[in-house]
């Protein structure tokens, strides 16, 4: 049973159980500390919005959605000169599939020799 | 299907049909001694009735017995290895114990006899079966699918469904 | 008339996938409740086989089981001279274990998933054939029965990839697949004819007691490596996998992503058990470690910049690949040497480790897409929204599959990728970094999905009709279920499921 | 010239011309039933490069009739060769199928329009 139990919660090395506990206090104490503020801040529906830069949002939040595809805009067009022919490359050809299927047998085959 | 060759081509083939069935039936069951068996009989069964496709246009509701007539033959395939468990699965289990398939093998070279064959020849006929009616499936689903044998030239078919984007 | 279960086990988990597919036909023909009976039925029981081979294997050792021998274990070299030979080793009974895993998830998903399909006899024969030949693959000894799953396994993977044919798309992405693995098979018949002209011998162990490395073997292996990584998804070759990923249904991803990476367990069989120390396995392991960290990187970044649901997942499953390739290809370069002993070893572990922790999480990743696009019909990821307000339990999984893929700390993902990163680390420090900054890459556009779907305003057309229905869930539930069993005990996995595994594969 | 050797290379001559036929036809041919031809010549050379393995001189058949037991041809690589040819049959009945659906579906068969899962 020892081993067994070793097994379950090894010392020496990665435990997610070691982890959970911790969150766990961790998680208490901040229930703690929240349970301490005083509960007269009510949500109110018009509550001051803090003002960053630029126009204010429009009226309506839930038209606010970001689509999802171009959340990541700016990393791709910084790198467009990697991601142009990286997307290019899919060309969706069967014959270019079979392209680099030939190609990579060639390489290998020429490394392995020669190595 | 409207589809229908002349009375000539009919007659003929419904006189053709018999001796190509006959002689697919003798590879299957020779399997095990001369060059042939279950795939190879099999597939002359069917060209029998890509024979009758040709002739009639079509094999009329026989679909679905066709398709369990291949399930068949392939779960009779399996039960029978399966029997062999006894010792290992695929067993010959039949051979050298008497009966229909269990005949004893005399020394020496000899034409060899059909009864000799233990489970093989069972297996053959199971797999002759299922490939008969797999092979004449897929020709019919195929001639059915292309329309090749309608006469008239069919509307071409709506330029491909966007899947919904 | 003694029939000892536990030594037939192997032959058994291929027998009764098998003759539940064809008896699906005839018993459809009575009733379309016998048929879903019998499909449970027969993973059941499955399930239950590989449960009792992977409990011998465990705890007996491995054993190889002749088919139409006379008694199971071969007598005498001659006996496995011509016969075909089955092992139930580390390596089978760990990739057996995978699949019926997610085998019996996707089966229950299904259930409902497809209830709006017709042709659903085809959909379970099919289903039971490929996990059939994934499980052949895997289970086999000798390499023309390998050759030969492999085609089933293709065969029944493009036709499930198919089976929405009334989608242009779905067909297209189908023949691609075909055409690619029957090419694919055409180069391995030629390995085979390579090795078998050579020693007259198609069995893994008499085959890997007299390979000495000659050129015509080092041409064979090439191929074999190329055409397995090409069934796994590595990159140079991974073009099939996005495209019949994202147009499968998506309880056929779930187990597609097993059987290419049952091509993974069989390249590592081959390029460990069947060459070993013939061929310079630093070259191998580059190779190897090369094509991982291709595969690791390019799928990341395509990742990042897809629209559809199913198709950023699927560059995902080839990154993550991309893992497992590179935690092994350290431990073959480094095979037979004293380093080992020191990381070599855990490098495999991490490796092996992974894949099965990869199907776990990547599985139910799949399971969640398939589920909302089941529930909205919408791919794209400008087009969906507001889905976290009515689907609530589908968010849950997928929150729990994100996390794990893109490794952080309490789930199972992170306990392999540490792994990887602490042996990789003292092989090649450049490598382990590579493989850091594409854990964030993976993190961040799994990001980018859990917003542009579950956040947002409230989609009134969706908003009530609630979440997807109860047998969904409950397949969504066995997958996450096994991805946090993994996550809590992970030592207890290694040890017990991927040591053997890797002893299997040769490793002292 | 030692044609005795030459001629023995023959048969695998034979599989690596079929082979490159092929190779060549799947690589550089748009039409999709063109590549399934190549498949097929494909698939030829692959059984004709297992059988002519198996090969040995001045033997017989494995035919367990005709000969004494000692002097047969390797019957093992006929075996797999059969079961190379059903599975080349399996494979290429699925594939014409798909052509047949692509074109259904696409209304031509040609790699150039038959690529609509790019992004």
């Amino acid at each position: 049973m020892s081993a067994l139990a070793y097994q379950l919660v090894p010392v020496s090395g990665w435990n997610p159980l070691v982890l959970i506990l911790l969150a766990l206090i961790v998680g208490v104490l901040v229930y703690m500390i929240y349970r301490l503020g005083n509960h007269s801040y009510k949500e109110t529906k018009y509550k001051r919005e803090p003002f960053l830069s630029g126009n204010s949002p429009a009226d309506d939040p839930d038209s606010l959605h970001i689509g999802g595809s171009n959340l990541y805009w700016g990393f791709t067009r910084a790198l467009k000169r990697y991601f142009e022919p990286l997307v290019r490359g899919h060309t969706g050809l069967l014959n270019d599939y079979l392209y680099w299927f030939v190609i990579t047998v060639v390489v290998i085959m020429v490394v392995l020799y020669f190595v | 299907m409207n589809w229908k060759m002349s009375l000539v081509v009919r007659t003929v083939t419904n006189f053709l049909i018999v001796p190509i069935i006959v002689f697919g039936i003798y590879l299957v069951i020779h399997g095990h001694l001369t060059p042939g068996g279950g795939f190879q009989g099999g597939a002359v069964i069917a060209s029998s009735t890509a024979l009758l496709i040709i002739a009639y246009g079509s094999l009329g509701k026989h679909k679905k017995d066709l398709s369990s007539m291949e399930a068949l033959g392939l779960t009779m395939f399996i039960l029978i290895a399966l029997f062999g468990i006894g010792s290992t699965m695929f067993y010959n289990y039949l051979a050298g114990t008497g009966g229909i398939f269990g005949g004893v093998v005399p020394e020496g070279a000899n034409a060899g006899f059909i009864n000799t064959g233990g489970t093989v020849p069972l297996m053959n006929i199971f797999v002759g079966l299922e490939v008969a009616a797999a092979l004449s499936l897929i020709l019919w689903m195929m001639s059915k699918e292309t329309k090749v044998l309608e006469t008239e030239k069919s509307s071409p078919s709506a330029e491909g469904q966007e899947v919904r984007d | 008339m003694n029939i000892d279960i536990v030594q037939h086990s192997p032959a058994l988990i291929l027998a009764v996938p098998l003759l539940f597919a064809f008896l699906t036909p005839l018993v459809d023909r009575i009733s379309e409740k016998g048929r879903d009976a019998l499909f449970f039925l027969g993973l059941i029981i499955m399930a239950f086989f590989v449960a009792i081979m992977a409990y011998e294997v465990y705890t007996v050792g491995e054993w190889s089981y002749v088919f139409g021998g006379g008694t199971v274990t071969p007598t005498g070299a001659d006996s496995s001279f011509f016969r075909i030979l089955f092992v139930a080793d580390g390596v089978s009974a760990m990739a057996s274990i995978t699949l019926t895993i997610s085998a019996i998830g996707a089966a229950i998903y299904s259930y409902t998933f497809m209830k709006d399909e017709t042709g659903l006899n085809k959909f379970n024969t099919l289903f039971f054939l490929m996990v059939a030949g994934v499980n052949g693959m895997v289970l086999t000894g000798d390499l023309f029965n390998l050759f030969v799953w492999f085609e089933v396994a293709s065969v029944s993977s493009a036709a499930l990839i198919a089976f929405k044919t009334y989608e242009g798309k779905a067909v297209e992405a189908a023949l691609k697949y075909m055409i690619i693995s029957v090419i694919g098979g055409l180069f391995f018949l030629l390995s085979i004819g390579f090795l078998y002209g050579q020693y007259g011998v198609l069995n893994y162990q008499l085959l890997a007691e007299n390979i000495t490395g000659t050129n015509l073997d080092k041409i064979a292996l090439t191929i074999l490596v190329v055409v397995l990584a090409l069934k796994a998804g590595a990159v140079p070759l991974h073009f099939i996998i996005p495209d019949a990923y994202s147009m499968a249904p998506g309880s056929v991803t779930a187990v597609l992503v097993v059987a290419s990476q049952a091509g993974l367990w069989v390249l590592f069989r081959v390029v460990f058990t069947l060459y070993g120390v013939a061929v310079n396995t630093l070259t191998i392991g580059w190779i190897v470690i090369v094509l991982g960290i291709l595969s690791m990187f390019i799928g990341v970044t395509m990742a990042l910049v897809q629209k559809t649901v199913k198709r950023l997942m699927a560059y995902h499953a080839i990154s993550q690949t991309g893992y497992m390739l590179l935690g092994v290809g350290v431990g073959l370069a480094v095979l037979g040497k004293p380093e080992m002993g020191l990381y070599g070893r855990t490098a495999m572990e991490g490796g092996v480790f992974h894949i099965i922790n990869h199907a776990m999480y990547k599985g139910l990743l799949f399971l969640t897409a398939g589920a909302i696009i089941f529930k909205t019909g919408i791919r794209k990821l400008d087009d969906l929204g507001g889905l976290g307000h009515s689907m609530k339990w589908t968010m849950g999984f997928f929150i729990i599959g994100a996390l794990a893929i893109a490794g952080i700390p309490p789930f199972n993902g992170f306990a392999s990728k540490l792994m990887i990163y602490k042996s990789v680390y003292r092989f090649n420090p450049l490598l382990s970094i590579i493989a850091m900054v594409v854990s964030i890459l993976t993190l961040a556009s799994f990001v980018k999905v859990f917003h542009s779907i579950f956040m947002g305003p409230k989609d009134e057309d969706i908003y009530d009709t609630g979440d997807v229905p109860k047998p969904m869930l409950a397949g969504m539930t066995i997958l996450a279920a096994f991805v946090i069993l993994f996550s809590l005990f992970p030592g207890a996995v290694v040890s017990n499921i991927v040591e053997p595994a890797v002893e299997a594969l040769g490793v002292i | 010239m030692n044609w005795e050797a030459i001629l023995m290379t023959m048969p695998y001559m034979t599989v690596v011309i079929l082979f490159m036929i092929g190779l060549f036809t799947v690589l550089f041919k748009k039409n999709l039933i063109k590549i399934i031809m190549g498949i097929a010549i494909m698939q030829n050379a692959a059984n004709l490069f297992l059988v002519s393995l198996a090969y040995r001189r001045g033997e017989h058949a494995p035919v367990f009739t005709s000969a004494e037991s000692t002097e047969m041809v390797m019957p093992t690589a006929h075996a797999l060769t059969l079961t190379s040819i059903v599975i080349g049959l399996a494979t290429t009945a699925l594939l014409l199928s798909f052509v047949i659906m692509i074109k259904k579906h696409y209304g031509s068969i040609n790699t150039d329009d038959v690529r609509r899962c790019k992004e």
